[in-house]
């Protein structure tokens, strides 16, 4: 076992923390040599499927080791800052990567199938994993600056990710949607980061924190600012106001690329707005009239609802998926909703980002259920579900795992997660907000209830032939399935992890 | 010297009038460019804030603002590429395959 | 200021000529219209259909390439201003040359995908580019 | 380790029968599913502990790890055996394998699949009666909903989606109602507990030291909590008002999924409501002892009258399933070693009876195909086997001597007799007896007409003696419903020492 | 209000408003209005001069010599004032305009063509104190400037409803977006050495000694530091400015005349006026930029200044009789893939070079 503080007492140089950043950086250009040797030949795509794939795991590795290795963490001397401050290598960073990069790889391995017979398969992949690249950078930025740029990095390749399909009309109708609400909040975001920094005179996080307290004549400045930057994570995370794209984006888009931004973007959007808030608007220093925590609370309340209801009503598979993954974002929120000025912080944050990873696994695999649907050519709706639990009973069970999951049913690993959040909600004082979230819990039960019923209970249409079972995407899907129940008897580590190194940012 | 605040008012007007092109035009070139107009709002702030300030952050910022924007527009130009192939138009509100 | 205050100036002479240019020989010219004088110029043929056709797809893969690198340029010029002192103020190459080397080998890595995917070829329907290589041929 | 293993076992047998080929997977669900018919049959020969499980006493087989350590309250890997459970553990492990047996008639497709969930469900079911830690045992409680709403929802009969999702729907919403109103009662308790194993929490409770929460004070608090508990339990036992899901999905499911659900889900909701309510907070279900016993009362004239009424015969053992379950609660609220004890053994007895029961009828519908009392009579005279054992189980059902049945209702009746809780409580008991006349009443009517008589049938179908192994399964019931009616300390001594100490600590806030 | 370093003014010559402005007595803000309207004036007046008058006039002389004709010669001393009478000529025609142009395009190209060369001139230093503007981000405000052309081309293009025009505008367009990342980049090569944008400094930066040889001391002109850069730099700013090897926007055996197709009289003389004047600011910025701008021996230096650009005029008319036209694939390959890559090559050549002796 290497020494636990080997990754700051000099074993490694501190630049070796962004790692995995790189290595995701790396694996995009590799990506791109590789297209450029052949381009346009579809012999290549297993190749770049395993590239990306191998890639991602091998960030996840390294992430993962350094988490148990304790870098940036308390224990071995504390965050790594590099770069002028700008970036920051921590627990919570690492903790997010984890999250980005399993899904990657995922996403990646189900691809192979999905895209068998589409054009510039090297670009999707490099665009994939520079995403994710933009993500764990994301969870990274220690300044607004950084937060923007690794923001629009993550951002700009989900756009084309969306528009793929170029051919098909709600791909790209998703793309368009999907970009214009995105180039708005990005713009939002821009003015809010330049009215903070009108009101501080620092993008550093620290140094925010350090002059927030002191601008009092500028607080109302402050405040639309910081009310814009909640404006610009609103999008990522598909919350209320920002989530309208979501449904239309997650339904047209290829399924693995749904998969790859309900799960991993939505959780890189949570990474930011963890640190921004937190770290640059400390509670009980700010100004009157910048309370966020507030705003969150509506924004919780109103998105999980909305979500949850929202979902209740549709008839298209993706669609409900969408609707419930803007639900999800909500139960997220209460990581920020539920903080208090000297409450326990830590284990709130912690139990969201461990949600969030729980939910890296079932949603992800239940996209990728629908990708797979979708790759032997079945349709969207509840109705043409039906019967596919005779026919294919591996991935029945697994989405099945998935829907029961998200709903936070007990055998499986989104109970602890939920478990978890609204406990540490309540231990905050914010019992109203675990009862919402409850509720809105048990509601949603009856859609993804539906799904499981379409699979198992209802009969198949005497036509329904399924074509071949894809390697990829069957790997992808189980992996998921088996990831989401581990995480029952193995959310221990999680969540003591999520915890500890959330509170390490208070 | 101008005061701070006239800086602020003009990129809020700025901002406003982008946001006033997004919220009523339904060209998505059109759209493209009231979110250039949103953004350079922002650099506005941040050019004059950084001699405010007296530090470069904000200049340089705006320097990656523009960089970024240019992606944007880059990644957009594309969409509304396949839009126009797809729905023969560039009219944001034509593609409605989806239900809202 | 001044400065700009005496550019200002030059782009008020830079509007000021033409327009005065313009209003000499609207005092100058006679006008005479006249059917079919003013008709499209295309080679002396009655025009047909709109002029404003749609053109190659390639424009737009320039245009694209052309914002992302004129973008780097706005990116590698502040490089170059500090590049020199920083160095003659003790700051070692790794730490002033390494980076941009790396900007630049990301975007070399780009252009050269580019390149290979046909993003930078003027000529791109099949029927032009056997043409073309039949010409290289001959 | 024993409980772990057993646990484990099912699951792994649940996964190997879930890839099986169809042929085999009954067979192979049957030879599996010994393993942990032996391994509880062996607890049960290997027992030595006494006393109450939560209050203290000492707890066999016991495991105890913490599992998820999450702010003030851990979650700890508790699982371990009292009086209580042990022969509820039985129950299941015996009923599940003679249930598989007797599926293997009527299943006729997706073996592999049904035999798999028959055994997921057997494995989360073990650990329902085992699990001592809240949070452990919710999970199984909760997992054991996923493969019954499968099992109604595929192999169900005509209306099997709607009794599918109804029977979800209820049990769910009973559910998330109990656990908030449990979790609103461990954060009453704050700092006096550090974890959520049900002893700690029952001690404390005992012990009073439970605090406002929400702005509720503890008084308030301890009613809400125990209602929503009650109400929350009382779904899956069912009890009157709350039991509408029952005979739909009763109705509906195939035959060992009915047996399943009478003979061991039904048992969750008493065992849970013995378990919580009675056991944590005496004091509550003392002071609300003339609605519960109401409601008991409500449940068993209830229950029977509607018994009296149905045509079917599935239907009307589903209805004197509510009816024995009421006894189980009055018994449970008269808080004497009889009374208590005896619901506890009837939890058992019933559900060998019921099992039975739907067993025997389900037999008569593989081959009549139909469940109508109308459709037919004198099916003693073609199944003999079947009809002589159908009508032993009856009589046990109705309580005769010498059969389990009688053993579980005269504790319970002698018990309720006796109780101090409150004046009233002969009172109720004596109403409650009526059931028994009704109970009487509606077995022997039906009886008369289906199996007695010149035999008519109206259906197509030739109607001879059933297989062996359909009616092999009925005879080892009745086997042990008559050695359990004969020598009921085999479990009842088990029992009494572990409900003794619930009686005897008092309580209160 | 902390001032940033880089918004210091520069303290380098004196610039031609002050000059002006000291002449007349004026100060403050009035002084440098007055002061800046004169100048700009004189330098406007100095260009077209040239541009207008001796320009075409020497471009007809030029050519003719290079294919062995006689030129203009009746009207003045060598045909001299041909141009004039040109002139005169074309803005006495009618203006044509033809059906179902985009008017305010239509009008607005013409326009600023001229604008945007003449711009460009405010910060180019000519010597003799003749210099308007000196900013600190002077490269970058005369490249800026000059691009602003491109616009008004694209703009004529599509205004003029005509083929050939919308064919012309979109090659003016693809050449410029072909050719501005070499030229910029090849002149961020030049600011790796100067270490500033202003141009008086990149024109001090080359004032000194580069190595003497028997006692005739070589200035550090960039041309002869990094000729590599030079060579690429004016090979970019010819097609830049549309000329002969690289003119295919104009391309008269192929399009007519491009984006100048539908235009007559005083908007013809404008646009031959504007692209005149580009080419003039052309050879201006490679002048400053790697022949030391004014700097020369004996002579003023507004002389010397006059000298290189003329050079450069001399140059683009010397390729324009000599090289063919390269076809517009041809064309954009040597843009995106040779003139690009060469130029990021020089430009990282260059650091490394200068790394490593600094």
């Amino acid at each position: 076992m290497v020494d636990a503080v080997a990754l700051q007492s000099g074993a490694l140089p501190d630049w070796t923390a962004v790692a995995p950043a790189l290595i995701l950086a790396l694996t995009g250009l590799l990506l791109l040599v590789v297209d450029s040797i052949k381009p346009g030949e579809s012999e290549n795509s297993a190749l770049l499927a395993s590239v990306a794939t191998a890639g991602s795991l091998f960030a996840f590795g390294v992430a993962g080791w350094f988490l148990i290795q304790g870098t940036g963490q308390a224990r071995t001397g504390g965050a790594i800052t590099l770069y002028g401050d700008a970036l920051v290598v921590d627990g919570m960073s690492l903790f997010f990567t984890l999250i980005f990069t399993i899904v990657a790889a995922m996403v990646s391995i189900a691809s192979l199938d999905y895209l068998a017979d589409q054009e510039y398969q090297g670009e999707f992949y490099s665009l994939v994993v520079f995403a994710a690249t933009g993500m764990t950078l994301m969870s990274m930025s220690n300044s607004l600056a950084t937060a923007f740029v690794s923001l629009e990095l993550a951002s700009l390749p989900s756009y084309a990710l969306v528009a793929f399909l170029k051919k098909n009309r709600g791909s790209v109708e998703a793309g368009l949607k999907y970009f214009l609400i995105g180039a708005l909040s990005s713009a939002v975001f821009a003015f809010g980061i330049s009215l903070v920094y009108a009101a501080t005179g620092s993008l550093l996080l620290p140094e925010i924190a350090a002059a927030v307290g002191g601008a009092s004549e500028m607080a109302g400045v402050l405040g639309i600012g910081v009310l814009m930057l909640l404006g610009g994570f609103a999008f990522k995370t598909a919350s209320v106001p920002f989530h309208f794209w979501a449904p239309e984006a997650y339904e047209g888009a290829p399924a693995p690329v749904s998969a790859f931004l309900s799960s991993a973007s939505k959780a890189a959007g949570f990474a930011i707005a963890f640190r921004v808030f937190v770290e640059a608007f400390p509670l009980g220093q700010l100004p009157a009239g910048v309370e966020w925590v507030v705003a969150f609370q509506i924004l919780a309340v109103v998105t999980m609802t909305l979500g949850n209801f929202a979902a209740a009503t549709q008839e298209n598979v993706k669609r409900m998926l969408a609707y419930s993954s803007i639900g999800h974002a909500g139960y997220a929120l209460i990581g920020l909703a539920a903080l208090t000025a000297n409450g326990p912080n830590g284990d709130v944050l912690g139990a969201s980002m461990a949600h969030l990873m729980v939910y890296g696994f079932m949603n992800t695999g239940a996209f990728l259920f629908v990708a797979l649907v979708e790759h032997w050519g079945v349709g969207k709706t509840f109705e043409d579900y039906n019967g596919l639990g005779a026919r294919a009973p591996m991935a029945s069970v697994a989405m099945s795992v998935f829907m029961f999951s998200l709903a936070g049913l007990p055998p499986f690993g989104g109970f602890f997660s939920k478990y978890a959040l609204f406990y540490s909600a309540i231990e905050s004082g914010f019992w109203w907000l675990a009862a919402v979230g409850a509720i809105n819990s048990a509601l949603s039960l009856f859609y993804y209830s539906r799904v499981v019923k379409a699979l198992w209970i209802e009969d198949a249409s005497p036509s329904l032939e399924l074509g071949s079972k894809p390697v990829g995407l069957y790997t992808a899907v189980i992996f998921a399935a088996v990831g989401t129940l581990l995480l029952l008897p193995a959310f221990q580590p999680v969540i003591e992890t999520a915890q500890t190194v959330a509170t390490a940012l208070f | 010297m101008v005061p701070p605040e006239y800086y602020l008012v003009l990129s809020a007007a700025i901002f406003c009038i982008g946001l006033f092109g997004i919220l009523t035009r339904r060209n998505a070139l059109l759209f493209l460019m009231s979110v250039e107009l949103m953004l350079n709002a922002a650099n506005i702030n941040l050019v004059a804030f950084s001699y405010v300030w007296g530090n470069v952050t904000g200049q340089t910022f705006a320097l990656f603002t523009m960089a970024l924007a240019a992606a944007e527009v880059a990644i957009g130009l594309g969409i509304i590429m396949v839009l126009y192939r797809n729905f023969g138009g560039v009219d944001v509100t034509d593609a409605t395959t989806m239900k809202w | 200021m001044s400065e700009w205050i005496a550019i200002g100036a030059l782009a008020v002479v830079a509007v000021g000529i033409p327009l005065g240019m313009m209003a000499v020989s609207a005092i100058l010219r006679p006008s005479v219209p006249e059917q079919g004088k003013s008709a499209t110029y295309e080679s002396g043929e009655i025009p047909t259909g709109s002029a404003r056709v749609q053109f190659n797809i390639q424009y737009y893969m320039v245009a694209l390439l052309f914002v992302v690198f004129d973008i780097e340029t706005v990116l590698i010029f502040p490089w170059t201003v500090i590049y020199r002192s920083a160095l003659s103020q003790g700051a070692s190459l790794t730490e002033v040359l390494l980076p941009m080397l790396v900007f630049i080998g990301v975007l070399v890595v780009g252009l050269a995908w580019a390149w290979r995917n046909g993003a930078v070829e003027w000529v791109k329907s099949p029927l032009a580019k056997r043409r073309k290589t039949e010409r290289q041929d001959a | 380790m024993i409980i772990e293993a057993l646990i484990a076992a099912t699951f792994v047998a649940a996964l190997v029968v879930f890839v099986a080929p169809d042929e085999y997977a009954g067979r192979l669900a049957a030879a599996l599913s010994l393993v942990p018919v032996l391994g509880s049959l062996w607890m049960w020969a290997q027992y030595d502990a006494s006393g109450n499980a939560l209050l203290g006493g000492s707890i066999a087989f016991e495991t105890d790890f913490v599992w998820l350590a999450l702010g003030g309250l851990d979650v700890h890997w508790f699982v371990g055996v009292d009086g209580i459970s042990l022969p509820l553990v039985v129950l299941t492990t015996i009923l599940t394998t003679l249930a598989i047996v007797s599926a293997w008639t009527p299943i006729d497709v997706r073996q592999s699949q049904f035999f798999g969930l028959m055994l997921f469900m057997e494995a989360n079911l073990i650990g329902v009666f085992t699990a001592l830690d809240f949070f452990v045992w919710f999970i199984f409680w909760e997992a054991v909903l996923v493969p019954m709403y499968f099992l109604i929802g595929v192999w169900g009969g005509a209306r099997r989606k709607y009794a599918a999702i109804k029977f979800f729907v209820y049990t769910n919403i009973a559910s998330l109602v109990m656990f908030i109103g449990f979790i609103a009662l461990v954060f009453g308790l704050g700092d006096s507990v550090s974890s959520l194993r049900l002893p700690e929490i029952a001690m404390a409770l005992r012990g009073g030291e439970l605090g406002s929460f929400a702005g509720l004070n503890a008084e308030t608090l301890k009613l809400v909590a125990f209602v929503a508990m009650f109400v929350g339990f009382a779904v899956k036992v069912p009890v009157a008002p709350l039991h509408t899901w029952l005979p739909d999905a009763h109705v509906e499911a195939p035959t060992p999924a009915s047996v399943m659900l009478a003979g061991v889900l039904l048992k969750m909701g008493t065992y849970a409501l013995l378990r919580f309510n009675f056991t944590m907070m005496p004091d509550v279900a003392k002071a609300l002892v003339v609605p519960i016993a109401v409601i008991a009362v409500i449940s068993v004239i209830y229950g029977a009258v509607l018994a009296l009424a149905q045509q079917d015969l599935k239907r009307i053992v589903a209805y004197s399933s509510v009816s024995s379950m009421g006894y189980v609660i009055l018994g449970l609220v008269a808080y004497t070693t009889y009374g208590v004890g005896g619901a506890t053994f009837q939890m058992v007895a019933h559900g060998l009876i019921s099992g039975l029961m739907f067993m025997a009828v389900g037999v008569i519908y593989n081959t009549t195909h139909t469940r109508m009392v109308g459709d037919m009579s004198g099916m003693a005279d073609r199944m003999p086997v079947t009809a002589g054992i159908f009508v032993a189980g009856a009589f046990g059902y109705m309580g005769l001597p010498l059969m389990a049945g009688f053993a579980g209702e005269f504790f319970i009746f002698q018990g309720a007799f006796a109780s101090t809780v409150h004046s009233a409580m002969p009172l109720f008991t004596a109403a409650a007896m009526f059931g028994i006349v009704i109970v009487a009443g509606y077995l022997l009517f039906a009886m008369q007409r289906t199996l007695f008589g010149p035999f008519r049938f109206d259906g197509d179908y030739e109607v001879t003696e059933a297989p062996v192994h359909d009616v092999a399964p009925l005879a080892v019931l009745l086997l042990l419903v008559i050695v359990l009616g004969v020598a009921p300390d085999l479990f009842f001594q088990m029992i009494q020492q572990a409900v003794n100490p619930i009686l005897e600590t008092g309580g209160g806030v | 209000m902390v001032p940033l370093p880089l918004q210091s003014g520069g303290g380098g010559p004196t610039l031609l408003p002050e000059t002006i402005a000291n002449l007349l007595g004026l100060s403050g803000t009035v002084g440098q209005i007055v002061g800046g309207l004169l100048g700009a004036f004189l330098i406007a007046n100095i260009l077209l001069l040239q541009t207008a008058v001796a320009g075409p006039w020497a471009k007809r002389k030029i050519t003719a010599a290079f294919t062995d004709r006689i030129s203009v010669n009746r009207v003045g001393p060598f045909g001299l004032l041909t141009i004039v009478v040109d002139a005169v000529r074309l803005l006495s025609k009618e203006l044509v305009i033809p059906d179902q142009v985009d008017r305010p395009a239509y009008d607005l190209g013409p326009l600023l063509i001229p604008f945007s060369a003449l711009l460009g001139f405010a910060v180019i230093p000519m010597g003799n104190g003749i210099h308007l503007a000196d900013p600190e981000t002077g490269l970058a405000f005369a490249f800026a400037a000059s691009s602003i052309a491109s616009l008004g081309l694209v703009m004529m293009g599509y205004g003029s409803n005509n083929k050939y025009s919308l064919l012309g505008g979109l090659r003016a367009i693809a050449a410029n977006l072909a050719y501005e990342i070499p030229l910029v980049i090849t002149g961020a090569s030049v600011v790796i050495f100067t270490g500033s944008l202003q141009m008086s400094e990149i024109v001090a930066a080359q004032a000194e000694p580069l190595l003497s040889v028997a006692g005739v001391t070589i200035p550090q002109w960039f041309a002869f530091v990094n000729p590599f850069a030079f060579a690429l730099f004016v090979l970019a700013n010819l097609a830049e400015v549309g000329r002969n090897p690289f003119d295919i926007p104009e391309a008269p055996t192929e399009i007519v005349a491009g984006y100048q197709t539908e235009y007559s009289s005083v908007y013809f003389v404008l646009i031959y006026l504007g692209e005149f004047v580009h080419i003039f600011f052309g050879g201006a910025i490679a002048a400053t930029l790697f022949l030391g701008g004014p700097a020369g021996p004996i002579l003023p230096g507004f002389v010397w200044f006059l000298a290189k650009i003329w050079a450069f005029y001399f140059f683009t008319q010397w390729m324009r009789s000599a090289i063919p036209r390269l076809r517009v694939d041809q064309f954009l390959d040597v843009g995106w893939k040779g003139m690009l890559v060469l130029s990021f090559a020089n430009l990282v050549l260059t650091a490394i070079i200068v790394g490593v002796i600094a």
